[in-house]
């Protein structure tokens, strides 16, 4: 069910023109420590192609 | 027999795999005191080192792990590692049993499980735990989520340099350091035992290297060189190493002598804080190493600046300073606290022959001496040095340097007889000189008073002396006279003692050596010590520096009026670790020492020795073999901020009292060395099982990566080898393993999960894929996954030399032979009785069954031949976990059988005081911020981020802690909370997967509701994987915190749900299963209803007579029946129906129609019992030919002794008679046994007659294989065949003809037959269903019921309170229907037990004004915890079923479910507070 | 994030929501294994995926986040 | 037309005669020319009133779920013995019974309090895009001859085609008759042109994302969060919506754009597989936001990704409420 949800809200959030690459969903196991290392150094490298956000963010000041 | 009030409501565990695990948990959770013993550093057994479980590959780990920490948890579990079991002496319900631990050198209530000590451990040995593919350290645990958490260091035994060194410098500690380039430390550990590194460096007699274990493989390692190499380091490094002085001691001591002895006594007091002064007649100092050694193997400027380190110190040197004549001995006795006398002997001895007064007899200690002292001393051309010891070459090579043409030796014995350490011979022979050996000196000849030569004689060798060297004896009438200018006897040397006046009373003894005490080297007089030369007579320097470091001991204990020689006293010879085995090591020569050339070095008096450069002085130490594991070098003990290391901790016994044992020792892999011709152990890319599975786990050895070990590249063709050491005389291994062709299976899918290119190729013999959703599995893997499965017994594996791949050599079934090629084998080795099965079954007093694993009872796989002690697991014969499970489940509960009356006696209920009212309280939060020693703090800004905390909203008080976890914090805690009067508390730290329970108990202890509590994360997820940015960590650390700190402000108080407990059970389904369960629940003391739709209990049972092992299964059913109904607390309704089954657990409430009308029964838990039913058939002939029949009937015949039998003859069994197709894709696992039981017993009584059995796969798993065995002994048939060729029955008269194709014939036989038989298959009870929505609870898709896990609860549902046993989990033999029964009982209990039901305070709730009652948290709850209640028109949780997942709060569109410990309040306060 | 760090390249804000049983545990054996990987994660443990709200995941993005990873 | 309005409101008296029903929602003539209005009747008498046309808009499921919630709520105080059952008619097209479906699947009542009149549908006008086929003019009085409505308007007669001015959901409809009913009045209608029915999507989907973010915040920036949309909803009948709810407050109140796109994104993100494409957000929604082009998507994704169409069937489950292990796809998945 959770898989859904968020297929479903990365697609959306893409369709209105945020890029879906800032909506990552994954699985790691207790056992893969590699894997979530590297998997924060793709997304962090994903994340940074893309360059800082700059829709929906709510202007604090 | 035990009294019931004399049982003692505790009971011992053996073994902590997974079976010892469940056990204990089963146990504890249902109030019994466990004590969990394993021999190893931690729990979990095998199964830890599994990276996914068949077959629904889950992950090992991620389903272990939250039971290893719920046992490590666990209040009432006590664990006990590195123990083994001496004895159990007692009775059945109360034991004695005696324990012996070895030492863990690691305290593990100090040990926080950081990992510094292994990082500076110098020590890498294979990881056992990666099946030997990777390296761990001496200091080690086995994984990271090991249980318990602390580390463990290997040690066995002092390694023998160690031992065998003088001053016992932990020399492969040194060694090993400089291995790693930690030169410096290297250093500063010899400089604990001896201040002489840059002396013994060069001029040691290393006897470490005499000992060195190596030299059995090629050549001792070159140790004495390798301290030179770092005594050098720091001998030119700009600041030299001195070691740190206690605080002064205001005590003066005087020191008699500056050789070695009296300078390292100096040196250890001066450490102590003592006031050392050194008197000295000669003008230097040293002693012997500055006027006996001579320069060109000692340099005098090396010697000095080794002093100059002691001088550093603060020990004064008195230079020119003879005491007896400079200074009085009494006036050192009156001015000094202590004095050590450590004179030497100076004095050369005497040949003793005529002529040794005449001109031109020097004596080596007077000539070196002087050359020392820089007087010129000419000797002559030619020169005769007699003796055979290092004086005797020094200065027979000093001669050669004052230049002296001719120069040479005389000894009086062989050269093997030398007492002169070898280097030095060899580099006299190469300076040119000459040895004369066999000769001894009888007169000097002379001239006018000076010599012209010597006159010797002689000798030959004898017998052995007491030096054990062969005595020589002169050959009568052999004199010679030999030609010489000059004689330098080298012969021995004694001591001056005229300075000691009798009135001081020091005795001296008839060597005119002083009398000394040999472990605390006190003469007589009290304050008077000794060492070196002078109480021994000459000897090495090593020893010299040994009892100089004792005397300091003895000196300080002393002055400090302590007792000196407590617990001094060791062995050293005993204990030492012995390299047995040294097979696996290649031969690595040892590095050459670089010295300077003969004829450059024949002429002055530079130094020979040039010394390792630091690429040679590595390369020799990473020879050592690290004989002793640990090498004692001691990084770790200053590594550890907590102080948890203690070398010194011994063996230790201990006795403990239990009402029960239950010995869970679990499995041994075969080694498959001992199937040779696999060449497992030579060629590199054979692996096993076991470690093909670290291969692939990602905690592995190449973090999951498929790869050869030849070259680490991913291999292609894969082939998996089945029943190396199972199926198998050859090694003795009869038994079949029972879970290889499932593993091999999974593996098989894994690897090509991760390596998708991969060929996996699986050699079989049959394929058993006896349990539940086996055969889906492995048909998956056929069919999905493309894994090709071979019949075959591969003979024979042959490396490639070029390519290490391995070809294999195997028969198809049509008896052609095939070569073919792989990248690498896996065989899949069998599981073997535990190493230790003989030692642990004498010392429980239970026996052992033949082939070595446990021997169990037939009416109950858990009980031994011992009662009260009960058996579970792999020990009682191989077997898969989720059987390994229900035992450890059933021997729990029979444990607590006996134990009943004592439930609850030995646990320690936690009181804490009472909760704080919080309301009306405002947030004031406390934030603890951890150091956690160097783990945190070494790289994040503890103190910045502390001070960050204050900043936060509602933040009251702030402190950072050095181990936060550690007792006195916790007390410190505790106080602040009351103090501070706070209601909230954060630690920044670790993780809280290991360390919340711990916190939260600390804040209930203060009276704070432990849900008040939160964690930020900054070692685990933080420091640790941002050690090179401590900025951003930091900053990272500061997010974290400020996140929790603003989640800390909406956390509420919880109070868990509580629920009342109904202490009876239900029991669907009065056969073997329930029978067993209800008389379970009784021994316990638990009532029970059982409800059997059949008008007489006993189900499937009623119809066998006899088990294949032998058990009468008639008598056993009656005499069940018999206890059943005579059972007070057990209730039986037959033909009865269940209509109406109302409630949840702890409170249900179910009506029963029964032939007598409705009954009602109040129950807390449901046992489902339904059973299974033997498949209808209309194959083969079966309902229209009287020659076919079920199996189930040639049974009855047999047993009942049908007159008709007597004339059959001819008998065939089909075997998956409607198992294993289309319609069933299972396996009724129990047939094929039941048709060789039939097939063996028709064969006894007439064994004329003609039996084939076509089957499929023979699945006669353990040791039934045993009975297959027999029955192909017997000469009954087997023909196997594949589910698209099945066998054709036709009708011959009143008999019938089998026609089946013959795979190893290549044709269709026919077989005549007076009797068919057909093995026909389980289905489940079709009420299943119905039963099941009653429940609320799953089927499987074959209509089985779906337990909550398969492998780790395979008698649970996943809701709470109602558990599965016998057929309608799945098919199985009736011992395996006894112990699931009684598996499904101890986990009741568990429910039945309790008075009260405690919920887990984080559960969902709703709120029932956003509530829309859409049901769609109900459809999503995994637990049935969350329903509709539809008059109110709202969602409601049942607190006790919540497990806290949160899936129904993500569910919902209204926000009306949440989470308490993680609502959406709290949650959003975390996205906020991100920046 | 800290100001002192906005001289120097810009990195990702990364929010990671994730499943106390499974990928929290395998973060910390990250840890206790000493895998290096980027600062810039901010860990928000959930008991699991199943709790995560998709507007958890807007939420974040509307607080700035750069990158929202879902893990379980 | 004329033959189903006779019918319709033989069965109304029927049913209420028969007190099969307590009330029935249907429509009536509104009070503008060329308009219908939701009807509540209660007596037999008052069924003449109730009309079936092509300007009959509003998904009556809405104000089936009121009367029953408002039902139920009035009974709360009442004793659990004492309550009453309420059963509500109701006039229904195709998407109005997909809404009702969604209701019964969500359990908001029991498929015995609700009876089913369904309808034939082909389509409704949609009230916007036909003064704008006239040029803005205002309609004083009209009639739907022949597939050609007629009016009179303030600037003169003026013709317009039904099938150019139907409302977009229904030119592309594909339920367009009722999927359950407890009595049907008139035969099915002919098919619309379901095949159409993604083209705006897809159409969207492949403009390049600085496009589609700008064509979102422009429509967002339109909305004046009036929550019209969602009162009109059938599908939005949360007790208390998000929205409105505080601790925690899930949406900003204030000015910032992103509190608008927020509130957009969530209450669209609500609709995966509850959407019944009925059009009622787009028709009363004062602004004119482009609405279907964001809901159409969802419906695209959970057609497409889970094989589901909102209440497309009695049978199936709220694609939310389940995972197809089989045949889910994991291409979403990150593997780094």
């Amino acid at each position: 069910m959770a898989r859904r949800k968020f297929a479903t809200l990365k697609s959306f959030l893409n369709y209105i023109g945020v890029e879906g690459d800032r909506t990552i969903f994954t699985w790691v196991s207790a056992s893969e420590g590699d894997r979530w290392a590297q998997v924060i150094k793709g997304v962090t490298e994903k994340v940074k192609a893309m360059g800082p956000a700059g829709k929906l963010i709510k202007n604090l000041n | 027999m035990i009294k019931d009030n004399e049982k003692v409501g505790a009971v011992m565990v053996v073994g902590s795999g997974i079976a010892g695990i469940q056990a204990s948990l089963d146990l504890a959770n249902s109030g019994m005191k466990v004590y969990l013993v394993e021999n190893g550093i931690s729990i979990g057994g095998v199964m830890a080192q599994l990276d996914k479980t068949f077959p629904t590959n889950d992950c090992s780990a991620c389903i272990l792990s939250p039971k290893l920490v719920e046992v490590g948890r666990h209040p009432n579990v006590e664990i006990k590692t590195r123990r083994t079991v001496e004895s159990v002496e007692g009775e059945p319900g109360k034991f004695k049993v005696k324990l012996t631990s070895a030492p863990r050198f690691v305290n593990l209530n100090k040990c926080t499980g950081c990992g510094d000590c292994a990082n500076v451990c110098p020590v890498s040995v294979p990881a056992g735990f990666n099946g030997n593919l990777s390296e761990r350290k001496a200091i080690y645990r086995h994984f990271p989520q090991a249980i318990p958490s602390g580390f463990a260091i290997d040690k066995i035994g002092t390694s023998p340099c160690k031992s065998n060194c003088p001053t016992h410098i932990s020399v492969q500690g040194y060694v090993a350091l400089i291995a790693q380039g930690k030169f410096k430390e290297a250093l500063k550990l010899i400089k604990q035992d001896n201040p002489f590194p840059i002396v013994c460096g060069r001029v040691c007699n290393h006897p470490c290297e005499t000992a060195c274990m190596r030299a059995k493989v090629d050549e001792a390692i070159d140790i004495m060189h390798l301290k030179q190499f770092v005594a050098d380091l720091d001998l030119n490094s700009d600041t030299r190493y001195i070691p740190e002085k206690k605080e002064s001691k205001s005590k003066k001591v005087a020191v008699v002598g500056a050789g070695p002895s009296g300078l390292t006594c100096a040196y250890y007091l001066a450490i102590e804080g003592y006031d050392v002064e050194v008197f000295e007649a000669l003008p230097v100092a040293g002693g012997w190493l500055a006027v006996g050694i001579p320069e060109y193997r000692l340099p005098k400027n090396v010697l000095k600046a080794e002093i100059k380190v002691i001088e550093d110190l603060g020990v004064k040197i008195h230079l020119n300073t003879r005491v007896g004549k400079d200074i009085s001995f009494d006036k050192l006795k009156s001015d000094y606290s202590a004095i050590f006398i450590g004179c030497g002997t100076m004095k050369s001895s005497k040949l003793k022959i005529p002529g040794e007064d005449m001109k031109g007899v020097v004596h080596g200690v007077d000539y070196l001496m002087k050359v020392n002292l820089g007087e010129k001393v000419s000797l002559g051309d030619k020169v005769a040095v007699i003796g055979g010891g290092n004086v005797a070459m020094d200065a027979v090579r000093t001669a050669v340097r004052t230049g002296s043409k001719e120069v040479f030796i005389l000894y009086r014995r062989t050269r093997a007889e030398m007492p002169a350490s070898p280097e030095e011979i060899e580099e006299a022979i190469e300076e040119g000189i000459e040895m004369k050996f066999l000769v001894a000196p009888k007169r000097v000849v002379g001239q006018d008073g000076k010599v012209t030569g010597i006159e010797c004689t002689k000798m030959e060798l004898g017998e052995p002396d007491a030096s054990g060297r062969r005595r020589p004896v002169e050959i009568k009438g052999s004199e010679f006279i030999v030609e010489c200018d000059a004689i330098v006897p080298a012969i021995g040397q004694e001591a001056d003692l005229s300075f000691i006046t009798k009135e001081s009373g020091v005795s001296i003894n008839k060597w005119n050596n002083l009398d000394f005490d040999k472990i605390t080297y006190a003469t007589n007089v009290p304050g008077i010590f000794t060492g070196g030369d002078v109480s021994t007579g000459p000897q090495t320097v090593v020893k010299a520096v040994f009892s100089g470091k004792e005397a300091a001991k003895s000196i300080d204990r002393y002055l400090q009026g302590l007792d000196m020689k407590a617990g001094r006293e060791k062995d050293w010879t005993k204990d030492i670790a012995d390299k047995a085995d040294v097979s696996n090591f290649a031969k690595v020569p040892r590095e050459k020492y670089p010295v300077m050339k003969p004829e450059d070095r024949k002429t002055n008096f530079k130094e020979v020795g040039i010394g390792f450069d630091e690429a040679q002085a590595i390369a020799e130490a990473k020879r050592c073999l690290s004989c002793g594991i640990c090498s004692e070098c001691y990084q770790c003990v200053d590594a550890c901020i907590a102080k948890a290391i203690d070398h010194e901790m011994t063996y230790e016994e201990e006795t403990i009292e239990v009402g029960a044992v239950i010995a869970s020792a679990g499995f041994e892999i075969f080694d498959a060395r001992l199937r040779g011709e696999f060449g497992y152990g030579v060629y590199k890319n054979v692996v096993s099982a076991l470690q093909f599975e670290r291969i692939l786990s990602a905690s592995g050895p190449f973090f999951g990566h498929v790869q050869r070990i030849s070259d680490g590249k991913e291999p292609k063709k894969i082939a998996f080898i089945q029943c190396v050491g199972s199926r198998d005389v050859s090694c003795d291994n009869s038994w079949c393993s029972s879970v290889c062709c499932m593993y091999a299976t999974k593996e098989a899918i894994i690897g090509k999960e991760h390596a998708k290119g991969l060929e996996p190729t699986i050699f079989y013999m049959d394929i058993r894929a006896h349990g539940k959703d086996f055969d889906r599995f492995v048909n998956r893997a056929k069919n999905e996954y493309g894994i090709r499965y071979i019949r075959s017994m591969p003979s024979v594996i042959k490396e490639m030399q070029q390519t290490n791949n391995l070809l294999i050599k195997y028969v198809n079934q049509d008896g052609t032979l095939t070569e073919e090629e792989f990248d690498m084998v896996v065989l899949s080795v069998g599981l073997m009785p535990p190493k230790e099965a003989k030692k642990l079954a004498a010392s429980m007093g239970i026996e052992l069954e033949e082939h070595g694993f446990c021997k169990t009872k037939l009416e109950n796989p858990v009980e031994t031949s011992r009662p009260g002690v009960f058996v579970c697991g792999a020990f009682g014969g191989p077997k898969d976990i989720p059987e390994t499970v229900m035992e450890a489940s059933a021997a729990a509960a029979c444990a607590e059988g006996l134990l009943a009356a004592k439930r609850g006696t030995m646990i320690t209920p936690v009181e804490n005081p009472e909760e704080k009212d919080m309301r009306g309280q405002a947030v004031r939060t406390g934030v603890f911020v951890c150091h956690c020693g160097i783990n945190i703090g070494g790289v994040v800004n503890v103190p910045e981020v502390r001070d960050y905390a204050a900043t936060l909203p509602n933040v009251v008080y702030t402190a950072d802690n050095l181990f936060t976890c550690s007792q006195d914090t916790a007390v410190k805690m505790a106080e602040v909370i009351k103090e501070k009067n706070l209601t909230r508390v954060v630690v920044a730290s670790c993780s809280p997967r290991t360390h919340e329970g711990l916190f939260q108990e600390n804040c209930e202890k203060a009276g704070l509701n432990r849900y008040l509590f939160e964690m930020a994360n900054i070692r685990d997820q933080n420091s640790w994987v941002h050690m090179h940015e401590p900025e951003a960590a930091t900053e990272k650390a500061k997010d974290l915190l400020r996140m929790a700190v603003a989640k800390a402000q909406y956390l509420k108080p919880l109070k868990p749900g509580q629920l009342s407990v109904n202490h009876q059970a239900l029991i669907i389904g009065g056969g073997l299963a329930g029978m067993t369960a209800a008389l379970s629940l009784a021994d316990q003391g638990f009532a029970s209803f059982i409800v059997e739709k059949e008008d007489r209990l006993g189900g499937n049972y009623n119809y066998l007579y006899k088990t294949l092992e032998g058990l009468d299964a008639k008598a056993h059913l009656k005499a069940l029946l018999e206890k059943v109904y005579k059972n007070p607390l057990i209730t039986v309704a037959t033909s009865a129906k269940i209509e109406k089954i109302e409630g949840f657990i702890g409170n249900y409430k179910t009506t029963v129609k029964a032939k007598d009308g409705e009954k009602v029964f109040e129950h807390g838990v449901v046992i489902v019992a339904t059973g299974a039913y033997e498949n209808k058939t209309q194959e083969y002939l079966y309902g229209q030919n009287a020659a076919v029949k079920t199996q189930r009937e040639l049974e009855t015949l047999i047993y009942e002794k049908d007159p008709k039998l007597a004339a059959v003859k001819n008998i065939v069994m089909i075997n998956c008679v409607g198992s294993r197709d289309k319609e069933r894709p299972y396996c009724s696992r129990y047939c094929c046994s039941e048709a060789i039981k039939n097939a063996l017993e028709l064969k006894a009584a007439d064994p004329s007659r003609d039996i084939t059995i076509i089957y499929r796969d023979i699945r006669t798993f353990a040791f039934k294989e045993d009975y297959y065995k027999k029955a192909r002994e017997a000469n009954i048939k087997f023909i196997s065949y594949e589910e698209d060729r099945k066998p054709e029955v036709v009708a011959s008269g009143d008999k019938v003809e089998v026609q089946v194709f013959d795979p190893i014939l290549n044709e269709q036989v026919s077989l005549p037959a007076d009797i068919l038989a057909l093995s026909i298959g389980v289905v489940p009870n079709p009420e299943n269903a119905a039963i099941g929505q009653m429940l609320k609870v799953p089927t499987n898709q074959d209509g089985f019921f779906l337990e909550a896990h398969v492998k780790l609860r395979p008698v649970d549902f996943a809701t709470d309170g109602v558990f599965m046993c016998g057929m309608s989990h799945s098919p199985k033999f009736s011992d395996e229907t006894i112990t699931q029964a009684n598996a499904a009982v101890s986990r009741a209990v568990m429910v039945l037990c309790l008075d009260f039901i405690e919920a887990e305070g984080k559960t969902a709730y709703v709120n029932k004004e956003r509530c829309s009652a859409c049901g769609l948290c109900e459809i999503n709850c995994p637990y049935s915890a969350i329903r509709v209640n539809a008059a109110e028109g709202v969602a409601e949780v049942n607190t006790v079923l919540c497990k806290g997942c949160g899936v129904c709060t993500a569910s919902c569109r209204m926000n009306a479910a949440d989470l308490n410990g993680f609502n959406n309040e709290e949650v959003l306060a975390q996205i906020y507070n991100l920046n | 994030m800290a100001e002192n760090l906005a001289n120097k390249e810009w990195v990702p804000k990364i929010v990671a929501v994730v499943c106390n049983w499974c990928t929290y545990a395998g973060a910390d054996l990250a840890g206790i294994s000493r895998i290096q990987y980027p600062p810039n994660v901010r860990i928000i443990r959930v008991p699991c995926t199943g709790r995560i709200n998709p507007f958890y995941i807007v939420k974040a993005l509307q607080t700035g986040a750069d990158g929202v990873l879902v893990s379980g | 037309m004329e033959n189903i309005e006779t019918k319709l409101r033989e069965e109304a008296k029927r049913l209420l005669l028969e007190k099969k029903a307590d009330v029935i929602i249907g429509y009536e003539k509104g009070t503008l020319p060329l308009t219908a209005t939701p009807c509540f009747i209660t007596a037999p008498e008052e069924a003449d009133k109730l009309v079936w046309n092509n300007f009959c808009t509003q998904n009556l499921a809405k104000y089936v779920h009121d009367l029953i919630t408002a039902h139920k709520n009035s009974q709360k105080r009442v004793k659990p013995e004492d309550r009453k059952k309420k059963v509500i008619g109701v006039v229904a097209r195709g998407c109005t019974t997909r809404s009702l479906i969604i209701h019964l699947q969500e359990r908001q009542y029991g498929r015995d309090e609700v009876y089913i009149i369904g309808v034939p549908c082909d389509g409704y006008v949609d009230g916007k895009g036909l003064k704008a086929a006239i040029g803005g003019a205002d309609i004083v009085d009209g009639s739907l001859d022949g597939g050609q409505i007629k009016m009179k308007t303030s600037e003169g007669d003026k013709t317009a085609a039904l099938k150019d001015v139907l409302a977009d959901c229904c030119k592309t409809c594909r339920f367009n008759n009722p999927i359950i009913s407890d009595v049907m009045v008139g035969s099915n209608a002919p098919a619309m042109n379901p095949d159409a029915e993604y083209d705006e999507v897809k159409e969207f989907e492949a403009k390049p994302l600085e496009e589609r973010w700008a064509y979102f915040i422009k429509e967002m920036e339109k909305c004046m969060r009036c929550n019209a949309c969602r009162q009109a909803c059938p599908s939005c009948y949360c007790p208390t919506c998000f929205v409105e709810q505080s601790q925690p407050q899930w949406v900003g109140i204030g000015e910032d754009p992103s509190d608008t796109q927020v509130f957009q994104l969530m209450r669209l993100y609500h609709m995966v597989g509850r959407c019944v494409d009925c059009g009622s957000c787009v028709s009363v929604c004062p602004m004119g936001v482009d609405l279907r082009k964001f809901l159409k998507k969802i419906d695209k994704d959970g057609c497409e990704m889970f094989g589901s169409r909102a209440g497309s069937s009695m049978e199936d489950m709220p694609p939310l409420g389940k995972y197809d292990e089989h045949h889910d796809k994991g291409d979403f998945v990150y593997n780094p």
